[in-house]
């Protein structure tokens, strides 16, 4: 009954803050006491009795429908922790009231996001969603900031009526929004005539917003340029929102084989253009495009496990990727500039914690046994099936490996205290989640799950993707090539949509 | 006359809106180009449960006249207001844009975008000059 | 029946003309339209409530917003080097002869002048990428056959600055030189002379003018032969607009005001 | 690649896509279920369906959709107040035809967004709308008598503050049932006879803080383009 409450108290924060000119800081405590208590609401033993009805308790066909699964519990606890992170981060800085705001209506929207049962509401919300990325991508008003905003923006629009066009198909043929009686629908018939051209349409029109090849090539730019902090909820949050609502429809039509072929384009493109940008941002931003591989090839996977497994990898992805934006942040605001080489020059310059959080980042996205990026991809790996499965995920493993290897010497000594580190508390708070996956996996999906990640042959399986990583690392250090960056433009993004959306149906129609 | 039914044309108009999109290459004729294909997106929403003897859906209307349907009505509501939304934030973008560039091309504003940002990676990071060489081809 | 089937099939044809038009205002004029015509095609779709929301927003507020943001006027873009008493910034302004001789032209257009500076060699690549309408900034050569060239508005000759010491070349050959050249930007040659850099560059003479107040002892300086005139050159499909110039340059000697400008920037 | 070719590519694109979803479109011909209408109709009080869907059932969208819409408002006037404007003396050419016919119509655009605003359970319209025309009622008044003289009213802290108070406003309103012990987002007020301006009460009270919002919003928005004019 009372769901509605929790996405619009963080709203009510962010209006209050603005109409009566609060300080950051006071609407940041405010807005953590909301997200603490929140937390409690959400994971305590009374937590069924908030699921109910449609809001407000009107016409169930016509209404709107909220709910409190685990795939919510687990992205709410993504977006406290990250949420948690940013604040500590930006604390000291002299941020701008307008900043905090923007922050409480992000968060706010991403929470009505991961409750929302209903098409049309996910369509308001991810437009809103949009709009309030696309103000935080341009903070700095630097600008190639506001160029890659505005692009951002209208491949996001473009996108978004494409979902809406879907929307429209749906509601003709069910008469309903509610994710649940569309369900409903496509079980009773499952070859009906819409159901291709309706799951293409939603399917183009969100993947636009989640990060996927070749719908999201607005990302790169994006990402790798918003401030650190924005970078860090974008690349770990905004993003991941694109998939809950893929998730919302996999559990509706089906789309594994197009889940899976847009998992290896996905992942494999990204890693190889990760592979050779030589800025940390950008290939940040990349990796957060690869690592929607994995995401991808679990969705299309129908198993339990799987299931689970994305929703760990997404709650993983979030807490090292935020982690590395974060440090990188600091290390530009050291050594000005995210140039690999520039950084791996100064390194002595970057204080000690933040090439620590480096360190620790890296080694959890490369999949190294003892962290998280290891124990949420082994019950990925353990649930692939199929040969094409294990090769896109291997090669996205091979990838992620070759392009980070690229840090290590940043790892070197000398080890010098220089200047101090402003926000190690947030890398304290992120590395938490690294450090202790295992117990908090078991807390959310039970004990059988975590089983995968104690098995040695997957062990070994990481391991020899390590090493294989390292050698496509030393051939390709010898190489110039690099992958075209005119796929980036503006035209070519727009037209790769509308070429997506055609080769989605090709697929969902005749395969 | 069958086929030229609201959703034929707003198809075409999102056909048209598209082409523009890609080929127009003033960033305010793009702009009006998404409004015309979020535009046609409504009109499909509209018309794609409509029949022609439909009256609108304001009581009181006799039990055997049939009513087209309110909820899509409802929602495209939204729609034209997150679109206005869309517009007036973009069109601020726009302005920055012109303010530094002085154009509303769109590929010359990459072009200047690009330059600006390999200035800004080559130069020695020491000094956060945000003055470059995309200033000064223009007055 | 009939008129639902009519007034749908108008919106295509609006969009489509409007969204291909040249001029931005027109474009915007005629989006406004359509979506008046979409909300005529709303309240015949029964939906009173979209169509009353349309009009007021998408017909009224969006078209309004759209004019405010818009410039008026069009643009009559000009590009060029900078030329010392031709065309050159002093500060923000442009002055110069041809400065003068554009403005007038440009209000008499009733368009805004903007002058874009690129290095010399480049004013013909943009000008045919159909980037700008005009190229000015001391054009005295023949540049390629798809561009409209005006009338001249003051005779020049060519001058060619070589380091001393250098390979001398024949007599015969100076005639080939097909325009200005010289290294990027004019006044990145300004710097490299005053630092005495040895560079070669063939230059007009307000150019060359403008580069002799700086000591020129260490290079030899030929006159080349065939005195050429200063014009304008519009881009391809923009003859109508050259005709209009090289009128407008036909009555500005007619008046005696060219003489004047020309007094004033170059005496 | 050249650039007859790349257009030519673009156009069988869109057209694809567009071919797609013309020849592909299948709709169900099961009947719509106006008896969920009419009982939403009794349960809300509104006559206009579309209102009672827009402010009942669907409540939550709108909340967001208001949101949206004051996201767009922060964006603008965040992103154009800090840069100097075209400071020009009077912001629009005034004709004196222009002059006379604005202020003949402004009060009657004025009582055609009251009207809208009013009667938005009842007849076409409601707030939004009715706000927007208010607004550009108000522009017609810059027309006539300047945009100085309009500000001078219109500004300050006061208005801006309204402007971010009414959604907050909008916001509590939408949660107050819980006081009753009712789920939020269900009507505040109780239903009153069907087909009077009292009869819908809540959906009354937010069409008119929707319709005062976007007033407010729409202007402080169309001030910002006003005073950044033509610039593109």
């Amino acid at each position: 009954m009372i769901l509605p409450l929790l996405p619009l108290s963080h709203v009510f924060l962010g209006l209050t803050a603005i109409a009566w000119k609060a300080s950051a800081r006071a609407t940041l405590i405010a807005a953590l006491i909301i997200d603490i208590s929140l937390l409690a609401m959400a994971f305590s033993p009374a937590a069924h009795w908030l699921s109910g009805l449609s809001v407000g308790g009107w016409v169930d066909v016509i209404g709107i429908r909220l709910t409190l699964d685990l795939l919510a519990r687990d992205f709410l606890l993504l977006t406290v922790l990250l949420e948690l992170a940013v604040v500590v981060y930006i604390w000291r800085q002299h941020v701008r009231p307008m900043f905090v705001i923007l922050l409480q209506f992000l968060v706010g929207s991403v929470i009505a996001l991961i409750l929302s049962q209903d098409l049309f509401n996910i369509y308001v919300i991810l437009e809103l969603l949009t709009l309030v990325s696309f103000l935080l991508v341009a903070y700095d008003r630097r600008t190639f900031q506001i160029w890659a905003s505005l692009k951002y923006l209208i491949l996001a629009s473009l996108g978004m009526s494409i979902f809406l066009l879907g929307v429209a198909v749906v509601y003709a043929n069910v008469g309903s929004l509610g994710l649940a009686a569309i369900g409903q629908t496509v079980i009773a018939d499952p070859h009906a005539e819409w159901i291709p051209l309706a799951a293409a349409l939603l399917v183009a029109g969100v993947s636009v917003k989640a990060g996927i090849l070749t719908f999201s090539l607005w990302l790169p730019d994006a990402h790798s340029t918003a401030p650190a902090a924005i970078s860090a909820l974008l690349s770990g949050l905004v993003i991941k929102m694109g998939v809950v609502v893929l998730i919302r429809l996999a559990a509706i039509f089906p789309l594994g084989l197009v889940l899976q072929i847009l998992g290896g384009i996905t992942g494999i493109g990204g890693a190889i253009y990760a592979m050779s940008s030589r800025d940390l941002k950008r290939m940040l931003a990349f990796h957060t495009l690869s690592q929607m591989g994995y995401l991808l090839i679990g969705m299309s996977t129908a198993t339990h496990n799987a299931a689970n497994g994305v929703l760990a990898y997404a709650l993983a992805h979030g807490s090292f990727k935020a982690l590395l934006f974060l440090a990188a942040g600091t290390a530009f605001d050291a050594v000005g500039s995210t140039n690999i080489a520039h950084m791996i020059h100064t390194r002595h310059l970057i204080p000690l914690r933040t090439r620590a959080a480096l360190l620790l980042g890296t080694l959890a996205i490369v999949g190294l046994p003892p962290f998280d990026g290891y124990i949420a991809k082994a019950p990925l790996l353990a649930a692939a099936h199929g040969w094409a499965n294990q090769a896109i995920l291997v090669l996205i493993g091979i990838g992620t490996a070759a392009s980070f290897l690229k840090l290590l010497p940043l790892f070197k000594g000398p080890y010098r205290r220089v200047g101090n580190d402003p926000a190690w508390q947030s890398y304290v708070i992120l590395a938490l989640p690294i450090l202790l996956f295992l117990p908090i996996e078991r807390a959310l999906f039970g004990a059988a799950f975590v089983l995968p990640a104690m098995n040695w042959v997957i062990a070994m399986e990481s391991l020899a993707v390590l090493g294989v990583g390292w050698l496509v690392f030393r051939i390709h250090r010898r190489t110039e090539a690099r992958p075209p960056e005119g796929l980036l433009r503006l035209e070519t993004a727009t037209a790769a949509i509308l070429l997506g959306f055609a080769a989605v149906y090709a697929l969902l129609k005749f395969a | 006359m069958g086929w030229l039914n609201g959703t034929t044309i707003a198809m075409i108009l999102f056909a048209i809106g598209t082409t523009a999109l890609i080929v127009r290459r003033d960033l305010v004729i793009k702009l009006l180009a998404l409004g015309l294909i979020n535009s046609s997106g409504i009109l499909f929403l509209i018309s794609i449960r409509f029949r022609p003897q439909m009256v609108a859906p304001i009581l009181p209307v006799p039990a055997w006249v049939p009513i087209a349907d309110p909820l899509p009505q409802a929602l495209v509501l939204s729609a034209i207001v997150i679109n206005f939304a869309i517009l007036a934030l973009s069109l601020v973008f726009v302005m920055l844009l012109v303010e530094r560039y002085h154009t509303t091309d769109c590929e010359r504003i990459e072009h200047a975008v690009d330059t600006e940002k390999a200035a800004q990676e080559s130069q020695a990071p020491e000094g956060d000059s945000q003055a470059s060489d995309a200033e000064r081809p223009h007055r | 029946m009939i008129s639902r089937t009519v007034l749908l099939g108008l919106l295509p044809i609006i969009a489509g003309i409007a969204l291909f038009q040249r001029r931005r205002l027109t474009a915007v004029i005629g989006m406004g339209l359509f979506s008046l015509v979409l909300t005529a095609n709303y309240l015949l779709h029964s939906a009173p409530d979209v169509a009353v929301t349309e009009a007021a927003i998408g017909a009224a507020l969006v078209t309004v917003i759209y004019m405010l943001a818009i410039r008026r006027t069009g643009r009559l873009l000009v590009v060029a080097d900078e030329v010392p008493g031709l065309l050159a910034f002093e500060g923000d302004q442009p002055v110069g002869v041809e400065v003068d001789i554009l403005g007038g032209f440009a209000r008499r257009l009733g368009l805004d002048l903007s002058i874009q500076i690129v290095p010399h060699q480049d004013v013909e690549t943009v000008l045919l990428r159909g980037d700008a309408d005009l190229g000015a900034g001391g054009l005295s050569a023949e540049l390629d056959a798809r561009l409209h060239r005006s009338r001249d508005h003051l005779t020049t000759a060519w001058v060619r600055l070589r380091p001393k010491g250098g390979t001398d070349l024949d007599s015969e050959e100076i005639p080939t030189a097909k325009r200005c050249e010289y290294p990027g930007y004019f006044s990145d040659l300004i710097e490299a002379v005053q630092r005495n850099d040895p560079v070669e560059a063939t230059l007009d003479m307000a150019r060359f003018l403008a580069v002799s107040r700086n000591d020129l002892s260490s290079w030899s300086v030929t006159r080349l032969l065939s005195p050429r005139g200063y014009a304008f050159v519009a881009a391809p499909r923009r003859k109508r607009l050259r005709d209009q110039l090289t009128a407008y340059i036909d009555e500005l000697e007619r008046s005696g005001l060219l003489d004047d400008m020309i007094r004033r920037h170059l005496a | 690649m050249r650039r007859p070719v790349r257009t030519t590519l673009v156009v069988a694109l869109s057209l694809l896509v567009c071919g797609i979803v013309i020849f592909d479109l299948a709709v169900s011909e099961a009947p719509l279920r106006p008896d969920d209408s009419v009982l939403l109709a009794t349960k809300t009080g509104a006559s206009n369906l579309v209102s009672a869907i827009y402010l009942g059932a669907r409540l939550y969208d709108t909340l967001f959709e208001v949101l949206v819409f004051t996201v767009a408002v922060i964006g603008v006037c965040f992103y154009l107040s800090e840069r100097p404007s075209t400071a020009r003396p009077s912001a629009i050419p005034e004709s004196h035809v222009l002059q006379a016919s604005a202020q003949i119509l402004f009060p009657l655009i004025l009582l055609l967004g009251l009207y809208l605003t009013f009667f938005g359970h009842l007849s076409p319209g409601g707030g939004f709308s009715g706000g927007v025309v208010a607004a550009s009622g108000l522009l017609l008044c810059v027309m006539s008598i300047g945009l100085d003289t309009v500000y001078r009213r219109l500004s300050g802290a006061g208005i801006e503050r309204l402007e971010w108070a009414l959604p907050m406003l909008i916001v509590a309103v939408c949660v107050l049932p819980l006081a009753f012990g009712r789920s939020p987002l269900s009507n505040l007020l109780p239903v009153g006879r069907a087909r009077q301006v009292f009869g819908s009460p809540s959906i009354l009270l937010l069409n008119i803080l929707i319709g005062l919002k976007v007033l407010i919003g729409s202007w402080m928005v169309l001030h910002a383009f006003i005073r950044h004019r033509g610039e593109i």
